[in-house]
């Protein structure tokens, strides 16, 4: 029974699952780091997903498209930067309308460019030589028999954390995101700094929409997230703004979901609507268990005016 | 209308390009307009309206415009606004689906597929075809053509061997392309060699088909260009041959009161085999004649898929539209 | 906006409302602009779109009726978002206690079927504020006792609440004469006698002329929800500042310190902001079903049922300055907004997705021009502090 | 973002000068023609009462804020400040009245941000920690870089904020009320820091309200009222009057009459009381007290000993771990603050831009805090009344003298100095059998001083008990008739009016050793 369920396909699809929501986190982290609250991550998401896709379908490369996901995301990212660090806007209402932009647009030009359906080449698992095939618990299943974005996104967790942690860019980043006056009167560039960290976490949405259209699903729809980037975002406040934890959200979201397919898959008689809700459900439940009180960046949402 | 063009006017749910529900009726509509010509007929169509209020005001403007002969409200949840739309407009004629219910109104026609036909004859080719006798179903909700053409198509596969598995996943949504993928991707790895399913978010499952090198059984419209070399057998809805018989009628001066199922037997369903799918030409011509061979015996009502309750209901026809 | 509603703050308030319309407008011409391009790329007449646009949500009778209508839930799930944010609470929950009040209400509709809409109406709606407030109350909960950031918790309880939805209107809501097979999931029409009357206005001839109608919105779908709507937005202004309860919800707001420090149970008010937002989502969702849709009834998706009002209440909350009066104005000009858009999407046969991208462009350049508005408001306030401060004989 | 020196540089700021400065803010003209000048070597003071625009001033050559008119002169070349980087570039340092530190990071952190590291990108925290730690010893002054410093009390706090000065090379050094926190064995290591850097040959700029330190440490005061400069004068022949006569602009009186103590029956006791501090550790340990009705006792030590745990544990703030306390006789060792309130308790907290008000609310809305459900203030129980708290609030301004423009005005608006006379109306006006005033004139001027030292005076006299938390040991001195000394959350002392010597005092306050806590 038991072992039916947790097959090394099941966590291999967990792996699979939680690759966009790494990705997505981490770069939503970042910019909830230096206090900003970027709520636009779908919108940045489907069009980065659109672009790799549409460039990957008619160069063949993926990546290429890895490429131009990348270049749009630093767009729209330096555009959600524009508008909430130099503008000052509300960033609960900008998110939304940056939301709501991404989703039109990446299916307007999906409509426009390609019309109906079709799927790309992407990128191919990677059987990491050695590794990939470990017998043990299936190990290399799991771990070691998947597309490039995967390994991406799981090598960038140590990295971020590296970042944040230990780096003088990290340190202007947290420092901004819990005192910016502070910040800013020992000389940093408040503005600069999240600049900088709005705009990765647009190519990091980008990356991450990447991973889907062009590495995991290899299609291409409108809305082809259906909302993915907002768990995301909701993963990050899981995650306590910290890379590990976001990480540790991630796998338990996504392995939570992969359980009920397989659940279904193999005709266990549970009402699909309840498997489909479960992995909302549990995320909540964990962190009410996981629950001391957070570190949220003091200065969140707050735009920053030099000398108050 | 006042000139002697038919003017149609449709909303569907999804985008027209989504392989699947809302695009078997644009299809149908271009086809028809290709067939009568510009000048004889003309539609419009507001697709991706997923929210029912939408619709509702689209369908009411078209109607209070007067212009249009036939609004067709392309998609189950719009019963409700036609069942109180069409008593204020009655000298517009109306049109919905899937389903078989008129509400008793006389401008009102009512449309749905017996997606169970093709479902079986889908499932029983799938079933001669596996190897690993598993089977992958994707399915969105448990309601409606879905799950006729899921039902459909277990009894078909039980029909040629009851021993193959078929493993089924309702997703609870249509439009959840990852979700699906996933599906189709749990089913794989649970030795499945052979996919299907139904709803726009069929082209994940297609995608991990073709990835995996599985088979791939589709439903609504022809996914033959994306499933390439996996594309087996497609049950095409083909709604021009209905609403040719609608606009048939209303140009006749009846405006409703009938509802229509697509079947093998009247050519709503057509299977289309895949040209794509590299076979020698005898196994074409034997899938051919199973095809035809299956279809001749669940017209003739010598395969009965579903029991009377859970098959689509028999059309209505109601008095006003008898004579 | 000076928090205590007092003459002098009321007119400085309509003050800053006048001179806050002139950013707002550049902001909608530049966002339209814009557009203009996407617009001719399609090679679709703009100055066609936006007239069609204009047509679509005030033209008509119907127009403006539609734009009304859709404004409703919008404004209900606003007056919700005022008081949750005002309580110092994030509540992106909508959709899901719109959908929780929507089957609680239902679900005693159907179950009084055969009662006077004067009973089944009332308790309908009571019912779908009180599941709806449970509902929110959740999330509420969990972030005072168990410190669970309610962004996260209410975004998953969106989810739940619509497969709780599905599985309901599957099985025991079903529509019993839907016991086909191939049945669509949704509950069974509601008696007549509980659909929200319509709303129109008997005009006298005089005025009759310039509407071209004595019955002013009579063949549309403009339902009493509004009046309710805007008279609960009266009331909510008036909880808000002029009750100990909304001294209370916004102390806690505005510094939990302080509120402690003054006696008011924080955690307690905590909970009641979260919860009275989820009532008045769960109004916005029943007043969908007995004033417009009659019954239950889900694709699947919650914005299938919802048509994202639960979103676009935040949005209109926050246009509105988290004030439930600003937010009347706001859900109407997204009415009419989303109304608009749809019009425009049949007269130009442009795509669904062009309009979602342009209403995106118009959020953001709206929003963005606050910046401009703000500093109009700050120029205003400091003439305010101008003013000779109280003279002081006591001193020296 | 980049700082390249990463050792203490040689002054090269001989002198600074500041010609006809001029800075406007809506509706407030803060700085008006003012000329300022200050030479490496010397201490210059600036004086002036809350709002006279020292802050403002300095700010500007901060960069933090641009002047509207006038320019800056450095060894006799114009510089053009823009931004607080182009200051630090220029050697300028500034030691702010509320600190500029991130409470997450680490003293060390906190010192490295926004400077180049020794290994590139990647922090080099514990090489400056251990060249802190030199500095620090150089200056014998103590820190622990590698605590964060929200776990500092707070002149620990200062002390690292003078170090990263330091530690930039700050050759002019601008001090916004260092000494506001500080006790006076803190603020006697702070002068010779001070003295210690002049000798140096760095600049300083002292800002402070306290007169006598101003006479002890500066060459030169610099007065401003009311935006404007009122005069230069070596500080060498001014006298503590005079400076009070130019900031004020009227007379002063710096001691008080007061009547001899009436003390009455016991209106608040403690009894072992003990309790949590924000860390988690423990803040009080078996604190008991008695406090009679008609007297003020004074509550002294250096912050961070207890002294904010005591305030809040009384007022029903802070749950209590251990002990008893009652207020008339009635016990309300777990009652909520609303209870304690309507038991005749008022409390001046603290932090008053935090606790005591809230900054979105209107002066009037502020003024009925607690009472904002007294029948006295709502109709039907439900409704507020806003003509009554109206009403109230326009005696409360005029029998206070708080500068408002009217009730309605968001009392963020207000300076310092009014929101603590609004919060010490506000809890007078319950005419309070126990007042709490913990750091009640922290802040604030000369003229709002005195005003709230003569009120609490009157209080007693009426009959009130008093405890006044506060770490000015001047304050302490002119107002207390027992005086109890807290030490890493004890009470290690109680001296009568009578018997006090500051050195016993000071010695008291620091657990009786030489050594300070934090060590
Ligand atoms: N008689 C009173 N005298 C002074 N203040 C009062 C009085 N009654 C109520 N209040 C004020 O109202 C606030 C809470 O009092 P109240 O008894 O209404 O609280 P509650 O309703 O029991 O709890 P909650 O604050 O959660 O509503 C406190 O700020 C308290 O100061
Ligand atoms: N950012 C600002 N916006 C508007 N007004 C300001 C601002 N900063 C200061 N002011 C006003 O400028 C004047 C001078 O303020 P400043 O802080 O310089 O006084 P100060 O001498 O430092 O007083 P204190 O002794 O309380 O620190 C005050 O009236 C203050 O209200
Ligand atoms: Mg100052
Ligand atoms: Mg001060």
């Amino acid at each position: 029974m038991i072992e039916q369920i947790l097959t090394a396909s099941v966590f291999a699809s967990t792996i699979r699952l939680a690759t966009p929501y790494i990705l997505a986190g981490l770069g939503e982290t970042f910019s909830q780091r230096s206090g900003v609250l970027n709520l636009g991550v779908d919108g940045v998401m489907l069009m980065g997903a659109f672009f790799a896709f549409y460039t990957a379908l008619i160069t063949g490369s993926a990546v290429l498209g890895v490429i131009a996901a990348l270049g749009v995301g630093l767009i729209l990212g330096l555009a959600t930067a524009f508008i909430s660090v130099t503008l000052k806007a509300e960033q609960g209402i900008s998110g939304i309308g940056i939301y709501l932009f991404g989703l039109g647009m990446s299916e307007l030009l999906f409509q426009q460019w390609i019309g109906t359906p079709k799927s790309v080449t992407g990128f191919p698992d990677i059987f990491i030589p050695g590794l990939s095939d470990i017998e043990f618990l299936g190990i290399g299943e799991i771990f070691f028999q998947h597309n490039i974005l995967v390994y991406v996104a799981f090598l960038l967790i140590p990295l971020s954390s590296f970042v944040l942690n230990h780096t003088t860019l990290g340190l202007m980043i947290r420092a901004v995101g819990q005192n910016p006056q502070a910040a800013d009167a020992m000389g940093v560039n408040v503005t600069r700094v999240r600049y900088a960290t709005v705009a990765f976490c647009g190519v990091m949405a980008a990356l991450a929409g990447a991973s889907l259209s062009i590495a995991l699903l290899k299609v291409f729809q409108q809305n082809l997230t259906s909302g993915l980037g907002f768990i995301a975002v909701a993963l990050v406040y899981f995650g306590r703004w910290r890379p590990y934890g976001i990480l540790a959200g991630a796998l338990l979201f996504s392995f939570v979901n992969a359980v009920q397919l397989q659940i279904s898959a193999i005709g266990l008689d549970v009402p699909s609507e309840f498997a489909v809700m479960a992995p909302y459900v549990i995320t909540i439940i964990a962190l009410v268990f996981a629950s001391k009180q957070t570190e949220k960046p003091t200065a969140l949402t707050r735009p920053f005016e030099r000398g108050e | 209308a006042q000139d002697d063009v038919f003017r149609v006017a449709a909303v569907a749910p999804s985008a027209t390009t989504d392989l699947a529900f809302s695009q078997s009726m644009f299809d149908a509509l271009t086809l028809i307009q290709a067939e009568m010509g510009e000048d004889m007929f003309q539609f419009d169509f507001q697709d991706g309206t997923f929210i029912v209020d939408d619709a509702a005001v689209a369908l009411r403007e078209w109607a209070a415009s007067g212009e249009y002969d036939l609004v067709i409200a392309h998609g189950s949840q719009y019963g409700t606004i036609i069942q109180e739309l069409a008593p204020e407009f009655p000298e517009v004629s109306f049109a919905w689906g899937t389903d078989v219910n008129t509400f008793g109104l006389p401008n009102v026609f009512a449309y749905t597929a017996a997606a169970e036909q093709g479902g079986f004859i889908n499932g029983a080719v799938a079933a001669s075809l596996t190897e690993s006798n598993v089977i992958g179903v994707v399915g969105p909700i448990e309601v409606g053509d879905a799950k006729l053409y899921v039902d459909g198509f277990k009894v078909g596969v039980a029909f040629v061997n009851a021993d193959i598995n078929v493993l089924v996943t309702y997703i609870q949504s249509f439009s959840d392309v990852t979700l699906a993928t996933e599906a189709a991707n749990a089913h794989i790895a649970n030795g499945a060699d052979i996919l299907t399913g139904s709803a726009q978010m069929v082209v994940g499952p297609i995608a991990v088909a073709v990835e995996e090198e599985a088979l791939w059984f589709g439903t609504q419209s022809s996914q033959a260009d994306l499933a390439a070399t996996s594309g087996v057998l497609f049950q095409v809805y083909r709604w021009d041959v209905i609403l040719n018989d609608m606009i048939a009628s209303i140009q006749g001066g009846t405006l409703g009161g009938e509802s229509y199922v697509l079947t093998l037997e009247n050519g709503g369903l057509e299977m289309q085999i895949s040209e794509a799918a590299e076979m020698e030409e005898e196994a074409m011509e034997v899938l051919q004649s199973t095809i035809e061979d299956y279809a001749t015996q669940i017209v003739s009502g010598d395969i009965v898929i579903l029991p009377e309750a859970e098959a689509t209901p028999e059309p209505q026809a109601t008095e006003e539209a008898g004579s | 906006m000076t928090s205590q509603p007092h003459r002098l703050a009321w007119a400085t308030a309509l003050l800053y409302r006048a001179q806050g319309i002139l950013p707002l407008a550049i902001a909608l011409l530049l966002a339209l602009i814009v557009a203009s391009a996407l617009l001719l790329a399609l090679n679709a007449s703009p100055i066609e779109a936006y007239s069609s646009m204009l047509r679509g949500a005030f033209g008509t009778e119907n127009a403006t009726a539609e734009t009304l209508v859709k404004a409703i839930p919008i404004l209900f799930v606003a007056i919700g978002i005022c008081i949750a944010f005002r309580g110092g609470v994030t509540n992106i929950g909508g959709e899901g206690q719109m959908i929780a009040g929507a089957v609680a209400g239902i679900t005693v509709t159907l179950a009084l079927a055969q009662a006077p809409g004067i009973v089944i109406i009332p308790a309908a709606i009571v019912a779908a504020f009180v599941v709806g407030a449970l509902y929110g109350g959740i999330a509420g909960f969990l972030k005072a006792y168990f410190n669970v950031n309610e962004i996260l918790s209410t975004i998953m309880l969106n989810q739940v609440a619509v497969q709780l939805m599905n599985f309901l209107l599957n099985g025991p809501l079903l529509d019993p004469a839907e016991a086909g097979a191939n049945h669509i999931p949704k509950t069974a029409r509601i008696a007549e006698a509980a659909e929200l009357p319509r709303l129109s206005f008997v005009l006298p001839e005089a005025v009759a002329g310039i509407f071209g109608t004595a019955d002013l919105f009579g063949r549309t779908r403009l339902h009493y929800g509004l009046v309710l709507a805007v008279l609960l937005a009266a009331l909510t202004y008036i909880l808000l500042w002029r009750t100990i309860i909304g001294y209370r919800i916004r102390a806690v707001g505005e510094s939990e310190r302080a509120a402690r420090y003054a006696g008011i149970h924080v955690k307690r008010y905590m909970v009641l902001s979260m919860m009275l937002a989820g009532g008045f989502a769960g109004l916005a969702g029943i007043v969908q079903v007995l004033g417009l849709q009659y019954r239950l009834q889900t694709d699947g998706s919650p914005a299938g049922f919802t048509g994202s009002a639960g979103f676009n209440g935040i949005v209109a909350a926050l246009f509105g300055g988290l004030n439930p009066l600003g937010a009347v104005p706001a859900a109407i000009f997204f009415g009419g907004l989303l109304v608009g858009a749809q019009k425009m999407q049949r007269d130009l046969e442009v795509s669904a997705s062009l309009i979602t991208a342009i209403n995106g462009l118009i959020v953001v350049f709206v929003v963005s021009s606050q910046i401009f508005t703000r500093r109009i408001t700050r120029r205003q306030q400091a003439a305010l502090r101008e003013r000779p401060p109280i003279p002081e004989e006591a001193s020296a | 973002m980049t700082q390249p020196i990463n050792q203490p540089v040689t002054p090269a700021i001989q002198q600074l000068q500041m010609q006809g400065i001029v800075k406007r803010f809506p509706g407030v003209l803060a700085v008006n023609q003012v000329d300022f000048e200050v030479r490496a070597g010397e201490i210059h003071a600036l004086l002036g009462e809350n709002g006279a625009g020292k802050s403002t001033l300095m700010k500007m050559l901060y960069g933090l804020y641009q002047p509207d008119a006038g320019r800056i002169l450095l060894n006799g070349a114009p510089v053009n400040i823009r931004s607080p980087h182009d200051a630090i570039q220029q050697g300028i340092g500034m030691i702010h009245q509320h600190f500029m530190l991130v409470p997450s990071l680490t003293a060390a952190e906190n010192v490295a941000l926004g400077m180049r590291s020794s290994r590139g990108l990647v922090l080099d925290t514990d090489r400056v920690g251990a060249q802190l730690r030199e500095l620090a010893a150089r200056y014998n002054l103590k820190v622990d870089p590698d605590i964060p410093v929200w776990q500092l009390a707070v002149g620990e706090q200062q002390r690292v904020e003078i170090l990263r000065a330091l530690y930039r090379g700050a050759a002019l050094l601008i001090l916004d009320e260092p000494t506001a926190v500080l006790t006076p064995q803190e603020v006697d290591d702070l002068f010779r820091v001070l003295r210690q850097m002049t000798a140096d040959g760095h600049a300083l700029i002292f800002i402070s309200h306290k007169l006598h330190e101003v006479l002890a440490i500066s060459q030169r005061v610099t007065v401003l009222r009311d935006g404007q400069k009122v005069a230069t004068i070596p500080t060498a022949g001014a006298t503590r009057l005079k400076l009070a006569e130019m900031m004020v602009g009227r007379p002063v009186v710096l001691e008080y009459e007061r009547q001899p103590v009436q003390r009455g029956a016991a209106r608040l006791s403690l009894h072992e009381v003990s309790a949590r501090n924000d860390r988690g550790h423990e803040g009080l340990r078996q604190v008991s007290l008695r406090l009679c009705s008609g007297e003020i006792v004074g509550v002294a030590g250096v912050s961070g000993n207890g002294q904010r745990e005591l305030a809040q544990v009384i007022a029903g703030l802070r749950p209590i771990t251990g002990g008893s306390i009652q207020v008339d006789g009635r016990p309300v060792t777990t009652a909520d603050p609303a209870a304690i309130n309507a038991l005749g308790v008022s409390h001046i907290p603290e932090e008053r831009m935090v606790d005591g008000v809230i900054k979105e609310f209107t002066v009037a809305e502020n003024l009925v805090l607690q009472e904002h459900g007294h029948p006295r203030f709502t109709r039907a129980g439900l409704f507020m009344n806003f003509r009554r708290i109206g009403e109230a609030c326009r005696e409360a301004i005029k029998a206070y003298e708080i500068k408002t423009p009217g009730g309605d005005t968001p009392i963020k608006n207000l300076s310092g100095g009014n929101i603590q006379k609004l919060v010490l109306a506000r809890e007078l006006s319950r005419r309070p059998q126990v007042l709490i005033a913990a750091q009640p004139t922290r802040g604030v001027d000369i003229g709002a001083t005195e005003y709230i030292h003569r009120r609490l005076l009157a209080e007693r006299d009426r009959g009130t008990a008093i405890l006044l938390i506060s770490e000015d040991l001047d304050e302490i001195l002119a107002l207390s008739d027992r005086i109890l000394v807290m030490y890493e959350g004890r009470i290690v002392g109680e001296i009568p009016r009578e018997q006090v010597n500051i050195q016993q005092l000071g010695a008291l306050m620091a657990g009786s050793s030489p050594a300070r806590p934090g060590d």
